[in-house]
């Protein structure tokens, strides 16, 4: 159990980010929702690669004779880092157009697409 | 009543990451290495970068890469197209 | 936003330039040292983002351009597919670059070595297209959800 | 360097460079923007249909990227791939050859449509990126590749749904749901691909297929990734993003969201079938999408028969449809461990819901687009303010007839083709099925007639007088679309025997699948 902290720590931050996506009513709570669903998995993914007492996959002077981290994770990680950007930006923008027409942030407010 | 469904919703998800989070294999102790074990012995001879995870993020995985500065893009077409007016 | 006091825009003229050059340092070395095109570029991005909070986004229009920015990421993306195009002899992403003794085309030392800069093949190529495409891209984002953020505000005035 | 084996990855490239290019020639002249786009689709068409004649006479194609040959999926002495490759079966190439027909028409649809808003260049480059990730969701045969082109069509339809809420407020917020909706998806599905490279530190769909165990983990995968999939694709208990994000788009676009929502079915169907296939209990998996199906049916058009805005009512019939897809092929899965059921109506199910995927994607762009004429000349969207238009527009009301009769299921059109297969094939697996599939397409022809009634017929009303016919560009699109859907209505066995059979088969097989990668053919 002891092994696995760090996934337990994934699960809270997604569980955290699923909840503020849920249950609240501001716009900008839920934007910030999203990331932190976003650097939940994005987390999971870095935990993943990690190998007990090794290091960087880097053989710039490198310190001879240890293990080297698992790459493909943190390759990925990087991928899914600009993505959290670009949605975390596009969903910032949509925001600030509704704020633009409704004048509010509130969601019960924000509906005037009926049926 | 919306916020029962959504509750029990949540609950049941919740519980899916509980469950994925023990039962994946302990932290630290990856079980099968083999494909990142060929990067780190074949990314310096093959690529001839050092940094093994450039060499996978711009060689062996190039397409993400272009498939992500895409995205990139299209975020910054998508900003410019929702705040194009403003002239009035 | 409105412009900072006196002493931030002085701090700022003295160090947007470090922060430009140890960005661009980054994207350049990133086949050899951690780091690479996105995480260059953010940096940057975040002088250009220290400039615009700095100088507030009305005068800062003056020095950051935004068509300029979209020229630059549009050139860098196109650098880009065109560097995967150029290896369709082979296959989309072909390193044809590597050990090949052209441009960055020395065979790398194997295991630890200092690290040479004239190694990687396409890789630092990319990294430059990258580099200037994400740093544009922030660019762009920053002055327009600037410029967003002051319509808005002017309309809460009004 | 001959091009041949070398038109898979043309047909993502070549859209991709013209979405670059389009805003730096936007500066020169507007004009030309339209015209680049309609080109780079008209090049990737007829690329896919050539691909898909190779494929459907040759076998799957693979197409490894930066390896020293393109069809080198196993590098030397290794027993599992390590780049990324494009796995083309008759199932991704059928799913493709919707994405470029639909595509290629939305753009020349677009090309008089768009002329009344400005930021024109931005509009033609949004498209070709949501063309762009629709065939790299298609064609891709590594899952985090997947989750990528995902991502950049989400992207762009929150863009495209949001670009007319420069003057208006809704279409921000439907662009803001449709956000949230896809935000959500792709993390899921990136959780999915960390909890497969945790255990098996292979990315490729082959070669985790043929290592999956079917682990605790991997059922939470399954319980993630499916539920996850049908609400991109609009299924019922999900859909809440389908009526807004549909009405306020721009009408091409909406036609293009249409076959993007497909694209992530299909993505539900090649994570069922290939990844897992034998391995799960197909059973209750099959029944789960069946009731998915049942319930899109049923709440999708009982909401739409309410409606008083004409695309919501389409949107409302596209949830509609897409429950038949679900409940064609959820039979064919539940039925996949015994092959005697399989081989007497299980085939013909999936056929029946895969056939339905092509036709819904023909004959709802067509319905979408006539809405965009009516919406082009008279600007409302209402119907009760709508009346008496077919006197002026004599060829959308064509073309509306083709449309609502191919949606209902009249015989001489492709609606009936799929939706007999699929009453015939349901109702021997479970005779209550077939009878609701049959009382909702009733129900669907109802509020067509009654749309076809308050929009075309009545008396000519005064505010319409100067409405004259769309320009030739929508109609041209319109008359295409309609050609196709009576040719896919007369001709149904021709399309069925040679097209939909090697995609339902390609699906079925699991061993043909991982046998293009792993047996380094």
């Amino acid at each position: 159990m002891i092994g696995n902290l760090p996934y337990i720590a994934v699960a809270i931050f997604i569980g955290l980010g699923i909840y503020t996506l849920m249950f609240k009513k501001n716009l900008i709570k839920i934007a910030i929702g999203v990331c932190l669903i976003e650097n939940g998995v994005n987390l999971f993914l870095i935990t993943l690669g990690y190998k007990k007492g090794a290091i960087a996959p880097i053989y710039t002077q490198a310190p001879s004779g240890q293990a080297m981290v698992l790459p493909t994770p943190q390759a990925l990680t990087l991928t899914s880092i600009v993505i959290g950007i670009a949605t975390t930006a596009l969903i910032l923008s949509v925001a600030m157009m509704i704020y633009k027409h409704y004048g509010t942030l509130d969601t019960d407010q924000v509906r005037r697409l009926r049926g | 009543m919306k916020k029962i469904i959504f509750g029990i919703a949540f609950i049941i998800f919740f519980s899916f990451l509980i469950v994925s989070a023990v039962n994946m294999r302990t932290f630290g102790e990856p079980t099968i290495s083999e494909m990142d074990d060929y990067f780190i012995e074949n990314a310096q001879s093959e690529t001839g970068a050092n940094n093994v995870v450039t060499s996978i993020v711009f060689d062996y995985r190039g397409f993400d890469t272009l498939g992500e500065a895409t995205v990139l893009f299209t975020a910054v077409v998508g900003i410019v197209a929702l705040f194009r007016g403003g002239k009035k | 936003m409105k412009e900072m006091s006196r002493i931030v825009k002085t701090v700022t003229n003295f160090v947007y330039g470090f922060i430009i050059i140890f960005g661009f340092y980054i994207i350049a070395h990133g086949h050899l040292t951690p780091g690479g095109g996105f995480q260059g570029g953010a940096v940057v991005g975040s002088a250009f983002a220290l400039l615009l909070v700095s100088y507030g986004s009305l005068n800062s229009n003056k020095f950051l351009k935004k068509d300029i920015f979209s020229l630059f990421e549009n050139f860098g993306l196109t650098l880009f597919i065109v560097l995967g195009f150029s290896g369709l002899g082979i296959t989309f992403f072909y390193n044809f670059l590597a050990n090949s003794g052209s441009w960055f085309g020395d065979a790398a030392v194997i295991g630890i070595n200092p690290g040479d800069m004239n190694t990687g093949g396409v890789i630092p190529l990319m990294n430059i297209a990258v580099g200037l495409e994400v740093l544009s891209a922030f660019g762009v984002i920053l002055l327009t959800m600037a410029r967003g953020a002051e319509f808005t505000k002017k309309k809460e005035n009004s | 360097m001959n091009l041949s084996n070398h038109i898979p990855i043309l047909i993502i490239a070549i859209p991709l460079l013209a979405a670059f290019l389009v805003p730096l020639i936007g500066r020169i002249n507007k004009k030309a923007t339209g015209i680049l786009t309609t080109l780079a689709l008209s090049v990737s068409l007829i690329f896919t249909i050539a691909l898909a004649v190779k494929i459907l006479t040759v076998g799957p194609q693979v197409y490894v990227f930066g390896a020293t040959s393109p069809s080198l999926t196993l590098p030397s002495g290794l027993k599992f791939p390590i780049r990324i490759m494009l796995q083309i079966d008759a199932m991704s190439i059928f799913m493709g050859l919707i994405t470029a027909v639909i595509s290629f028409f939305g753009a020349i649809y677009s090309l008089s449509f768009i002329k009344k808003y400005d930021g024109v260049d931005k509009y033609y480059s949004l498209l070709l990126l949501l063309t762009v990730g629709m065939f790299g969701m298609e064609f891709t045969g590594d899952i985090f590749n997947f989750f990528v082109f995902l991502e950049i069509a989400s992207i762009a339809s929150v863009a495209l749904i949001s670009f007319r809420g420069v003057d208006y407020g809704e279409p921000a917020e439907a662009g803001f749901k449709y956000m949230m909706v896809s935000s959500i998806s792709a993390l899921m599905v990136l959780f999915a691909v960390g909890i497969f490279y945790g255990q098996y530190d292979l990315l490729n769909f082959a070669a985790i297929a043929s290592m999956i165990k079917y682990s605790q983990l991997d059922k939470i995968a399954l319980g993630l990734l499916i539920p996850v999939l049908a609400m991109k694709a609009g299924a019922v208990p999900m859909h809440m993003w389908t009526p807004d994000a549909y009405s306020e788009a721009p009408a091409p676009i909406t036609m293009i969201l249409v076959a993007a929502s497909q694209a992530s079915l299909y993505a539900l169907f090649r994570i069922v079938f290939s990844l897992y296939n034998i391995s799960l209990n197909a059973l209750t998996v099959g029944w789960i999408i069946i009731i998915f199906g049942l319930l899109s049916m049923f709440i999708g058009v009982t909401m739409a028969i309410v409606q008083k805005d004409i695309k919501r009512l389409m949107a409302y019939h596209a949830v509609s449809q897409t429950g038949y897809m679900l409940l064609g092929v959820g039979v064919g899965l539940a039925v996949l461990a015994n092959p005697v059921a399989l081989q007497k109506y299980g085939i013909t199910a999936m056929e029946g819901g895969i056939f339905h995927i092509m036709n819904h994607a023909m004959y709802k762009g067509l319905l979408f687009l006539t809405a965009g004429a009516l919406f082009f000349r008279t600007g409302t969207r209402d119907l009760n303010k709508m009346g008496g238009l077919a006197h002026y527009m004599k060829y959308t009301t064509i073309f509306f007839i083709i449309g609502a009769a191919a949606i209902a299921g009249l015989p001489p059109f492709n609606g009936f083709a799929s939706k007999l297969l699929i009453y015939e094939s349901v109702y021997r697996f479970n005779p209550l099925l077939s009878i609701i599939a049959m009382v909702v397409s009733i129900l669907t022809l109802a509020s067509f007639v009654k749309v076809f009634h308050s929009a075309f017929l009545g008396p000519k009303l005064p505010q319409f007088k100067e409405v004259k016919e769309v320009p030739r560009s929508m109609v041209f699109a319109m008359a295409v679309l309609s050609c196709i859907i009576i040719f896919f209505g007369l001709f149904p066995d021709l399309i069925v025997k040679n097209l939909v059979h090697p995609a339902v088969m390609s699906l079925i097989e699991q061993l043909q699948y991982t046998g293009t990668v792993l047996g380094g053919m």
